[in-house]
Parts: C-alpha cells; sequence; structure tokens
C-alpha cells in the first residue's frame, strides 16, 4: 500500500503543502476560489521551524494503535483500512480536546470546516486526502511538493532508497556528497548565524 | 532578557524590546519569526515569477522540474532575480539623485525658496568636472546649466557618464573592455528590466555583466549625482560632535525624529526647529525647546553637515516610538517600514509623510514640494509641538553615546593636511595596513549592529582604518567607536595617527548613497599611486545588509575593484554557477569578488588576509 | 490524440506535437504539466522577494503571517509585484523602441548601412508633432532631428511625453488630475522600481496608480514611438496577402525563421533573402530559392510590411523546429523561449542569436549592430543556405492558410476613403456595433488560440470589428478569419461593409507594439465624435496572455480608456482590494476597468454587453 513518506532533509520550507492541503479541503477545491469562502479552510499539514531555521512538514502519523483514537469517547476517530487512515468524523465529534492531548505530534486542531456541520467547530487532522485517493489523485501535499520531501509510495520502496543512500554514503573511498550543495551552503549559513547567537549567550 | 540580548546588542535597543512586549507592540523581529521557515525556493532565487505561464520553481534536489515553463534553467533564473535586485536598488538611488538634481534646477530658476547653494565652492569643482565655463557666471546660473547636464546623465544618449572620469584609467579601460560602461542612469535600469523578460537574455553570464553595468550606473551616476548635489545645496560635511542612541530623546523637549533618505525635506525640517518664533511656541506650549534627531540615512545627511543627534538605525526605527517620547516622525522614502504607522497608533505620535512617491498605512500626508518645503516644515513643526502636549509617560532608558561625524573627502584630505598623501604613506609604512569601508544596515537574521561593531573592533585592532556610513556608521557610532578616545582600541600604528590627527578610528562618512565617497576616496588614492582600485589594500563589507540598494552597492563597490564581504546571503545559491562567478570568477573580469561570511570575525580574517596579500603584491612592507 | 487537441486548436500544433513526441523532444507544455501544481503564494501574488529580511509570504487562508518581515500586508505586497511587471513590460517595449531611435539616429549620420528612410511622408508628419521644421531640411536631417527629440522623451526633463498630444483632450484633463500623465519614458520604470523598494510606497493605490503611469509611458511612449519609427525606416504597412501556419514551410527552399520583435534585424534578413547572388547560391547548393518566414512579433513586423509569411505564434515557437524543415532561426529578443536551443539540437538546424542584449543556451551569436547588420545577415543566410544540404527528414504535415494583413491606421482611413467618417457612419448607423482589438500571446493555460479565435469568431458573429496585433493576429490568420471571404462568418452588418470595402472583417494591426496603432485609431474615433475614448462602443482583450508586457498593455489600454479582458488571471487574487480596484473602482478614476474572463464565449458576451451599453450612453441605436 502506497503512503505519504516525509523526508524532512529535502524541506525547503516553502509551505505549498499547507497551502494545497487548505485547497483541497476547500469547497471549491480551487486556490482563489478557497480563500474567499466561510469558513476558512485550513491546513493539515503545519511547516514547523527547527533549531536552524530550517522547514519540517508535521503531518498525522496514522499511528497503529492510534492515541488519538484511544482517546476519543465518542468513538469519533477510526481507521479506514483500505487506505490505512486514522478520520475523525465530525458528526460525532464533541470538541473535547482528548484527541489532541494524547496526540504525540500535535497534529490535531479545533476549528469549523466544509464538511462539518454549519457553525460546529471540531476536531480536524490529515485525512491523507481521502476524498483525492477515491478519486484516483494522490494526496495534495505530495504532489505540490516539487522537493520530493513528501512522496507517496510504498513504505518499503521508500525505505530500500533511503537503505542505498546509507550504503553508498559509507562505500570505502566515497567522498560524502550533498543532497544539492547550494542547499548545503545556505543551510549552513543559516546554521553559522544561529551559533553566532548561541556562541555569545554561552560566552 | 536572553531574547532581547540576541536580537540586539545594544543596550537601549534591549530596554526598549522589553518595553514594547508590555506594550503588546509587534516588532520587525516578531514578524521575522512569524515568517519562519522561509521559503527555500524563494531564499535559494529559485522561483521565477516573471510570467504567468508561470510560476516556476526549481528542485534544489534534482528530482522534480529542472526548468521553468519557458525552458529556464536555475543559472537563468537566479541571475535573472539578482539582476532585478541590482536594478530596484540602481533606481532607488537614482531617483533619489535626480529628486536633488531638480531641487537644484528650481534654485537655479529662483522657484525653491528656503533652498540655496550653500558650498559654491563645490559647485563650480563639479560645474567643471561637466564641462561648464564658471567664469563670469553667478552660482544659479552655474547651478541651472549643471543640473541641466547631470539631467543629461539621466538621459539616453551618453556613450558614458560623466562622473566615470573621476575613476582610475585602468578601471574604466576596464569596464570598456567588458562592455559595462554605464551610459544613461534610468537606461541601465531600463535595459536590465528589458533583459529579465521573459525570453530576452538567457546566458546567465551576461546577465550579471549587465548587472554590474547597472550597479555602476548608481554608483558613478545617481548616488554620485545625489551626494554632490546634496553636498552643493547643504554644504560639504565637516567633522563635529554629536550623540547617538534613543538617549537623545529629550524628555523635556519637543522631539521630532526625521526617517527616509533624502536632505530634501529633512534640512527643511532642521531650519523650521531652529526658527525662533516656533521655539518660543514649543516654550508656550511647555517644552524646553525643541529637539530633532535622526534615524536611518536622512538622520545621518542631517548628522554629517548639522552634527544633529541619531536615535538609532534600521531595527530602532520601530523601537524608538515605543519611548513615548516622539512628538513626531516625519518620513520621506526608503526603508521606512510600513508597520511604523500602528506602532505609533499606540502612542501619542503622529506619522507624517511627506513624499509624493512614498505613502504608508497610518500616516498623514503632507506633500513637500521644492516650492513649498519650508512652509510644509513649518506647518507639521507646528503640529508637533502642539503634540507635544499630548503625551503620554515617557520612557527614555538610556543616556546617548558621544560621536564625531561628518567625513567627506574634502574634510578627510583637509585633515591630513591638503593632500592624501600622509594617508598613503602610512599605508605604505605598514602604520596602517589598509582601509576598509563597511555600510549596509540591519537585518533581523542577525544580532542589531553585532556585525558592524565586531567587524569594526577587529578591523582597527589590526591597524586598519574604518570608514562607514549608513545603518553600520550609526552602530559604530552607538559602540562608541566613533570617538577620538577609540583610538585606545585601535592597534598601535592607527592609534599614533588617529592621536596625531585627532580622529576617530572609525570615521563617519555619510549616508548610503555617500558610499561614493568611498568610491572618490578610493580612486584619489588609486591615482595617486599610479594604479587601479583593485591593487589597493582595501576592502567594502556589508554585516548586516537587508536591501535591494546594499546590492547595487555590493555590485558597484566589487565592479570598481573593491572586495566585498556581505554578511546574509543573497538569495543565489540555487546556482552554484552564479555563486562561483560572483565570489571566484569576477576575480579575472574585474579584479575584486564577493564573499560571504555570516561570521564577523572570520569576516574580518578574510579581509585582513586580502589586505596583507594586496600590500605583498605592492611590495609593501609585511 | 485528445491530449494533443487539449493542447492547441491547431492542426499543424497538434501533428506536430506528436512529432515531437516520437522525437522525445520535451515541449512548453511537458514543462508546464511538471510545475503543476504551482506555487499558490506566487500564483496570488503573496510572496514578497523585495529584500532579504524576506523572503516572505502571507497566508490566504488567515492562519499564518498576514504581514511580511518589513510590515507589508497582503494589499502592499501584491501591489508591488503588479507594478514591477508593468515596469518589466514598459521597460522592454521602450527599450525597443530606443534601439530604433538609435537607428534612425545613425542612418541621419550615414551610419547605419543597410538602412533608410522609407517613409518620408510619416517621417514629416512625426516630425511635425514634434515641433520640428522640415521646410527645406533633407530627410537624414529631420531624422536626425527627430531622434534627438524622441531621445528627450527618453530623458528625464519633460513633464509630459510628446505623443500624448494624440490623445483625447478629455483623457489628457483625467491623467493630468490623477496626476499619472507619463513624463520620461524610463523615469516612469526607474520610478516604479524605485517605490516598490522597501520602506518606499507602500499604499497600495498609489502603487497602482503609478502602475497606470508607468504603463502610459509605453503605450503613448515607447511602444508609440518603436511603431512610428519602425514604419519611417521600413515603410507603413500596407494590406497584402500572406500565407500563416507551419505549411508556409517549403520542402525544397531553403527555410529561415526569423523570431523575437525588433525589424532592425529581420528587416535586414530580408533584404539579404531577396538578393541575387545569395538565391543563386541557394540553388547551387540544391534548393529551389529561399523562404523566410517568421513567428512572433519580428514575424508580424515583416508580414505587416513585406507579406512574409507566419509559420506561427508563441506554442508554435519549439513545434515549427520539429519539422526538421528549418535550416537557421535567426532570434533577436522577447518571448524567445530558451529551451529552442535545445530542441533545434536534435535536428539540423542551425540556432542565431543576433542581440547585445539577448543569448540563449545553444545558439551561435552574432552580433548585429546597425553599422554591420546588412553584412552580417548576409553572413548568417548563407550559412543557413549551406546548411540546406544537412537536412534530415522532413515533415511539413498541412497546407498553409491564407490571410491579408498590414492594416496601419493610415491603409485602414485610405480604404474608408480618406476619413474615418464612413467607420463613424456605420458605427452609429449600428450597422457596426462597435470595434474591439484583441491582442497579446499563448499559454499552455489555455488551448493555443482557441481563446483568442473563439472570441473573434462571437465578436464578429455580433458585428463587432475585430483588430488584433500579435500572437492573436496570427491565432485569428491560422483559423482564417483575416481574408475577404471571411465576411461570411460575420453578422449582416459587418459582412456587408466587409463587402463594400473588400476587406476581412478581422484586421491584422501589427506587431505587440503596434498595439498603439489601436490607440491612435480611437483617438482617432474619439476626437472626430468630440468625445473620450471610454466613451466609445470599444473593448480591448487578451484571451491567451502570458507576459509582462502584456500587462503592462493591458494597464496602459485600460488607462486611456479601453475596457479591457484578461483570459489569464493575473497574480492578484491575494488582494481583493486589488482585485477590486482594478475590475471596478478604476471606472471611476479614468472611465474604464479590467475584466477577468478565461471562458471566450463569457467574454464575448461581457465586450457585447460593455459595447451596447456605451451606444446606449452615446444614444445610438440599440
Ligand atoms: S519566465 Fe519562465 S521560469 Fe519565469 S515564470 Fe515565466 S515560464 Fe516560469
Ligand atoms: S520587502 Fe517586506 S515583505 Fe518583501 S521580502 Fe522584504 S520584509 Fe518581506
Ligand atoms: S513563495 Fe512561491 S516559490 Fe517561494
Ligand atoms: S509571445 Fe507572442 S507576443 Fe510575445
Ligand atoms: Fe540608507
Ligand atoms: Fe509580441
Amino acid at each position: 500500500m502506497r503512503k505519504v513518506i516525509v523526508h524532512p532533509q529535502r524541506c525547503v520550507g516553502c509551505m505549498q503543502c499547507m497551502h494545497a492541503c487548505a485547497t483541497a479541503h476547500s469547497k471549491s477545491k480551487e486556490l482563489f476560489a478557497a480563500a474567499l469562502e466561510s469558513p476558512l479552510p485550513k491546513a493539515r499539514i503545519h511547516v514547523g521551524v527547527g533549531l536552524f531555521n530550517e522547514g519540517f512538514p508535521n503531518r498525522c502519523r496514522h499511528c497503529e494503535p492510534a492515541p488519538c483514537q484511544l482517546a476519543c469517547l465518542p468513538g469519533a476517530i477510526s481507521r479506514d483500512v483500505e487506505t490505512d487512515t486514522v478520520l475523525i468524523d465530525p458528526d460525532l465529534c464533541i470538541n473535547c480536546a482528548s484527541c489532541a492531548m494524547a496526540c504525540p505530534f500535535g497534529v490535531i486542531r479545533y476549528h469549523q470546516h466544509c464538511y462539518a456541520p454549519p457553525g460546529k467547530v471540531v476536531a480536524v487532522k490529515c485525512d491523507n486526502c481521502f476524498e483525492r485517493q477515491m478519486q484516483g489523485l494522490i494526496p495534495a501535499c505530495v504532489e505540490v511538493c516539487k522537493a520530493h520531501a513528501l512522496t507517496f509510495e510504498d513504505p518499503s520502496r521508500a525505505l530500500k532508497r533511503r537503505t542505498d543512500e546509507v550504503a553508498r554514503s559509507v562505500s570505502p573511498g566515497v567522498l560524502q556528497t550533498d543532497l544539492a550543495a547550494g542547499f548545503s551552503v545556505l543551510n549552513a549559513h543559516k546554521r553559522q548565524q544561529i551559533e553566532i547567537a548561541l556562541r555569545r549567550s554561552q560566552s | 532578557n536572553d531574547l532581547f540580548a540576541n536580537r540586539t546588542m545594544t543596550r537601549d535597543g534591549q530596554l526598549l524590546l522589553e518595553k514594547a512586549q508590555r506594550d503588546r507592540i509587534e516588532t520587525v523581529w516578531d514578524r521575522f519569526e512569524n515568517q519562519l521557515p522561509q521559503c527555500g525556493y524563494c531564499e535559494m532565487g529559485l522561483s521565477c515569477r516573471i510570467c504567468v505561464m508561470g510560476p516556476c520553481r526549481i528542485d534544489p534536489f534534482g528530482e522534480g522540474p529542472q526548468k521553468g515553463v519557458c525552458g529556464a534553467d536555475a543559472d537563468i533564473i537566479v541571475a535573472r532575480n539578482l539582476g532585478r535586485m541590482i536594478a530596484a536598488g540602481a533606481a532607488s538611488h537614482s531617483d533619489h539623485g535626480r529628486d536633488l538634481v531638480d531641487v537644484l534646477q528650481e534654485v537655479a530658476e529662483g522657484k525653491a525658496t528656503g533652498y540655496q547653494i550653500r558650498d559654491v565652492e563645490k559647485l563650480k569643482r563639479v560645474a567643471a568636472e561637466y564641462g561648464i565655463v564658471a567664469d563670469g557666471k553667478d552660482p544659479a546660473e552655474i547651478a541651472g546649466e549643471l543640473a541641466y547636464a547631470m539631467q543629461e546623465d539621466y538621459g539616453t544618449r551618453r556613450k558614458s557618464l560623466t562622473l566615470l572620469q573621476r575613476a582610475p584609467a585602468k578601471r574604466r579601460a576596464i569596464w570598456d573592455k567588458l562592455n559595462i560602461t554605464p551610459r544613461g542612469i534610468d537606461r541601465e535600469t531600463s535595459e536590465m528590466m528589458h533583459r529579465t523578460h521573459m525570453g530576452v537574455d538567457n546566458n546567465w553570464q551576461t546577465l550579471l555583466l549587465h548587472g554590474l553595468r547597472n550597479a555602476l550606473s548608481d554608483g558613478w551616476g545617481g548616488s554620485m549625482i545625489a551626494t554632490e548635489v546634496s553636498d552643493i545645496l547643504f554644504g560639504t560635511p565637516q567633522p563635529a560632535a554629536t550623540m547617538v542612541n534613543v538617549g537623545v530623546l529629550k524628555a523635556d523637549h519637543v522631539n521630532i525624529i526625521v526617517h527616509g533618505h533624502n536632505p530634501v525635506v529633512s534640512e527643511m525640517v532642521l531650519h523650521a526647529c531652529q526658527s525662533e518664533d516656533l521655539l518660543q511656541l514649543a516654550r508656550e506650549n511647555g517644552a524646553a525647546g525643541i529637539n530633532l534627531a535622526g534615524v536611518c540615512c536622512t538622520g545621518n545627511e542631517l548628522l554629517m553637515r548639522n552634527g544633529i543627534p541619531m536615535a538609532g538605525n534600521h531595527l530602532t526605527t520601530e523601537l524608538v516610538l515605543t519611548t513615548g517620547a516622539v512628538d513626531m516622525m516625519i518620513v520621506d522614502y526608503q526603508c521606512i517600514m510600513p508597520s511604523l504607522g500602528s506602532v505609533a497608533a499606540c502612542y501619542h505620535t503622529k506619522m507624517i509623510s511627506t513624499s509624493d512617491k512614498a505613502r504608508f498605512p497610518g500616516m498623514q500626508h503632507r506633500e513637500f514640494h521644492p516650492e513649498n518645503a519650508a512652509e510644509k516644515a513649518r506647518e507639521v513643526v507646528k503640529e508637533a509641538i502642539e503634540n507635544f502636549a499630548d503625551r503620554g509617560e515617557v520612557y527614555i532608558p538610556v543616556e546617548p553615546v558621544k560621536a564625531i561625524g561628518g567625513f567627506s573627502v574634502e574634510t578627510i584630505v583637509d585633515a591630513l593636511g591638503g593632500t592624501p598623501q600622509p594617508l598613503i604613506d602610512a599605508l605604505k609604512a605598514g602604520t596602517i595596513r589598509g582601509a576598509v569601508g563597511i555600510v549596509g544596515c540591519n537585518n533581523p537574521r542577525i544580532r542589531q549592529d553585532f556585525g558592524h561593531v565586531t567587524l569594526t573592533q577587529k578591523l582597527i585592532e589590526n591597524d586598519i582604518l574604518v570608514v562607514d556610513t549608513g545603518c553600520a556608521a550609526v552602530a559604530t557610532s552607538k559602540a562608541g567607536l566613533k570617538l577620538a578616545e577609540a583610538a585606545q582600541m585601535a592597534g598601535p600604528g592607527l592609534r599614533e595617527i588617529c592621536g596625531a590627527l585627532g580622529i576617530p578610528p572609525v570615521l563617519h562618512m555619510g549616508s548610503c548613497v555617500d558610499n561614493v565617497r568611498i568610491l572618490v576616496l578610493a580612486s584619489a588614492l588609486a591615482n595617486a599611486l599610479g594604479t587601479d582600485i583593485c591593487d589597493l589594500p582595501i576592502a567594502g563589507a556589508a554585516p548586516e545588509w537587508y536591501s535591494e540598494k546594499a546590492v547595487a552597492i555590493g555590485a558597484y563597490f566589487v565592479a570598481s575593484g573593491v572586495y566585498t564581504v556581505l554578511g546574509p546571503m543573497p538569495p543565489i545559491t540555487g546556482s552554484m554557477n552564479v555563486v562561483k562567478l560572483l565570489t571566484e570568477g569576477l576575480k579575472d573580469e574585474v579584479g575584486a569578488t564577493f564573499h560571504v561570511e555570516p561570521d564577523p570575525e572570520k569576516a574580518a580574517l578574510a579581509m585582513r588576509r586580502h589586505i596583507e596579500g594586496k600590500r605583498a603584491k605592492l611590495g609593501l612592507p609585511s
């Protein structure tokens, strides 16, 4: 089964996944129109900022077993086996925030949205673009991520790729190569800027 | 507070950041943190919005798109984006210069009442460079002819800008050979915008070369005209004592801050602040007087010519308002954060915008023109006085620091006894190892002033004379480096010379357009030595730059032969070809390169190495 | 093939897309799909890279940042980005105009051998508008004075551009009132770059107003000068028959394609192609002759004046190479995809770049200058002939379509019997309901030519005369709408008039800079009716635009009072304030607005409604 895999080392922090996610979970599914809807659609993937100002796309892991599901008293949270997706039923949700407290990754938000009963604030999180997948589309965040920090593939393939990458990096006589020279230069630069500040506060 | 200490090294800044937090004021640092992480495509110069087949972006990891819809690759996209930054920077300085030439013309026509020719000698000197015969003409007539001739530099007929003749012959030969001798000032900007249109220049090398040409049209064109005409109209700067940091505000005075870049407005405000009847009015309103202070470059312009105090630099512009002590801030243009109006709204401060080309949210617009500026200035100063009564609590947390400003090339040469020879002798002898120009702004990526001050300290410790401008100059002033006593912090050679001449080891040369004073000084040295600028033991740095103007300045420094070290990274890392050309390849073309180094200590090392290398090549003692 | 039919409505395009697929050629459509989905921030105009405190972006969904680091909000960011698009568009046209003025000057000085004054009458007419007395002067002398006067329009001294006097008095009064009368051509571009620098104009309304001023400096300045000088140097267009689409290539001829915008190069290439010795050489090399064809606007320039056939428009420029029949493509500047070199590399086609300001990957650079252009042209044509022998397989899948081109304002008025009165009478009587100018390019977002052709058909069916330029004009030519017989597809009124005058219902008015011919025609109508342009039953459309030049054109159309419908959405939806001002608010300011409508049928309806509304207001029969 194909799943969304996160490759954090490739996140360039463009936040286009957030944009695409909000649009994919809007009524109109169109960027321009979505920005005019009420309630405003919101992203279900969030790009955080790391210690060195690098991006990290934080996304529901659809854990198994899912702590949020276990914490949900009214049974609003269930698992779709076909897509291996933890889903929240907006009709059953009582907005108690138990799931958010249980979630180790902080991916659950509370707001209105266009599939929930009008005016009702409910728990909202990534649904693996369930609707798009039914239409044969891949999740919106993956589609928009041109840096391939998010991919939609069989986890075993991604793991194999990663394993090979690591293996190649320790091959005898091989110099460590950058993922992308310019990106490394930029990141090293940013890191240095932050370290200069740290160096001062330690001294 | 560690957070605040990380944001700024200045004591006034730290205390006012606390005040801002108490007053729930959002500052530029808050907005910066809100924007993190920033878009990596944009940061690397890899996104293009030049046409609506796009927007396009290139995947730096090589798997996603490697070309825009039109077919442009990373090199082209990065070079086009950088080219447009230079165009905007050059256009900004040059449009500023244009406004001064317009005033000069109106003064000649007798229309700009309130303005006058303050430095007739300089007028004649510059007019002579433009081939204008001054004999038997009165200053107004010369001024009219000079304005007309300078306007021709803005036009499209010249094959080469007039003031280029100040550059060493070897330098001009390089520009001619590379075909980057700038022609019309506006023309080079227009051509850059044209070249970067879809389907025009798709060669990253020629794009970057035109970037240098465009930048030269600023450095030896628009900016140089701006400085020269400012000197003619408002007087050539002379060293004078002044004060800096937020402590220059006075609790018992009407405090007026000028902010922006163009002295055309601030000089008139100064006159109004000094007029007896308005001072009287201030006293009638319970104030001890009127206290005019500056921030940013319009402040530097006043500091240089009139010893007006400076309340702060770029990142202080919001904080100064949180003192509650500013009765009015008057802005013209450039580097004025659009957030200022909403900061001022939390206090009694009146915000006044003055330029026909720059308005801001939450400001009252009073348009200044050469014909009405004197009168408008009186009008707004009167309002500021009336606003004094509406002050709430005032918090001026520090005492000001003393500083000396006002080092034009003319006065530096004067201080040296009328010729640059003593400086050359000191360089030759090795008493002074070299000279460095430090310029540019603040940037929330870098602890405020830390880059400027650390770099300056490391250089003077090693007997390198520092000249600075703009927000860099304010930073070192705040740090106390612009005092004759600061010579104590210099190495033995520099200390000795500063002592002998009675000057600080760090010379304030003015505003951002005044970077051309550095070019003129470097040219004078090169000419005296019969060599080219790139052979001198000098360097440039912009440790905390943020603006497109700074990109243009950096580019004209490098194109003029000055090795230049940048603190923040420009958006070019998407193309290692562009990075290599700018940091290595340009050496073969113009004899100088950029270097990017966020750590000011390492930057100082790199500059020292560069300077010692140049000394060795000149055969000077090591 | 459905995919290809969705990409283009043209038969030649579809067949060549299949060929491209077989040959594994990547096309602009492939790259477009690779870029999808595009960055939403950039598409909405919500990302800012103006300084390196940024890059910043505003979250349109309200959760993330609502301000850039400097404090700029969505309105400011969108307006600044749009302003820079206008600046780039205006600069491109105007720099093109400058190059023509330079040729005019060199012709006057006798330096530009190969060029001459072809339309002395027009030279005198335009010179008179510039206040130049022609009596007793020879054409070269007049040309020299005219070039000098036009250069002054590029300078900074004028308060208003010379050719603005062609606009109706009411229109000029509006511009004066709004303070958007353009001054120097380059000046307005520089000022836009200045205003959009960090901390300058932070008022979205005044930014957009300056955008209009900048655009007017193109429409009534740079572009108008480009068209007038082109007519003077190369002849004012006359109606003539020609052929269009890829079928204009000839299997047994040496095929040379010119691509770009400036006739300075292509006219010289044409002369070379017609020279007897080179024709002889072609025959010696086994070819039946030399076949010169155009794409894009430099093609339109040749078509208008010399009846040279057109192989295609913007999205055909890659495909035409896949025929394998092009022995050489010669490019100057603008809209030339940087991908072309790599497409040509798969065939024998030689690619030649000619402009000092435009180079491309995979092209050989032969720099044309006015002094050497005639000779350089012969040189490259000779190479093209030699390349004929290296041809591989050739695939020219269609027969060409006939078309008539060459409708300058002068010849339209001639066709009407010397005055625009018959046109005015027909408009008044309602035989013709109105007139529409359709302009602009192709864009892979829109099925190639579908927007242009559908809109045109719907309009002429409803008795609306269409004039078009640029890639739009090529689209309707390919669709067979530029034939006298096409009058059959028009409504009864328009059909009758076309029949009487022997003209097609869709008139080809030239290249993109020639959009000014539409302005001149509209002004003539407004002047004849004693009214303003915005009161006329006319409209403009750019159904498939893609470029910054198109943004400038749209803006000068609207600022001149022409209601203008865009197909693709400009990057402005991030600010509903900006959207509303452009699509509604401008009506109160300049009497016209933009309208965005991707569906050409709906666009036709909107335009008909607009035109009927204007008719009603003028009291014309409904
Ligand atoms: S110019 Fe090229 S890279 Fe830039 S937006 Fe247009 S198609 Fe994309
Ligand atoms: S100008 Fe303002 S919004 Fe734009 S990048 Fe700079 S800080 Fe961000
Ligand atoms: S914000 Fe669109 S690519 Fe950076
Ligand atoms: S693409 Fe046709 S006009 Fe530019
Ligand atoms: Fe400055
Ligand atoms: Fe065109």
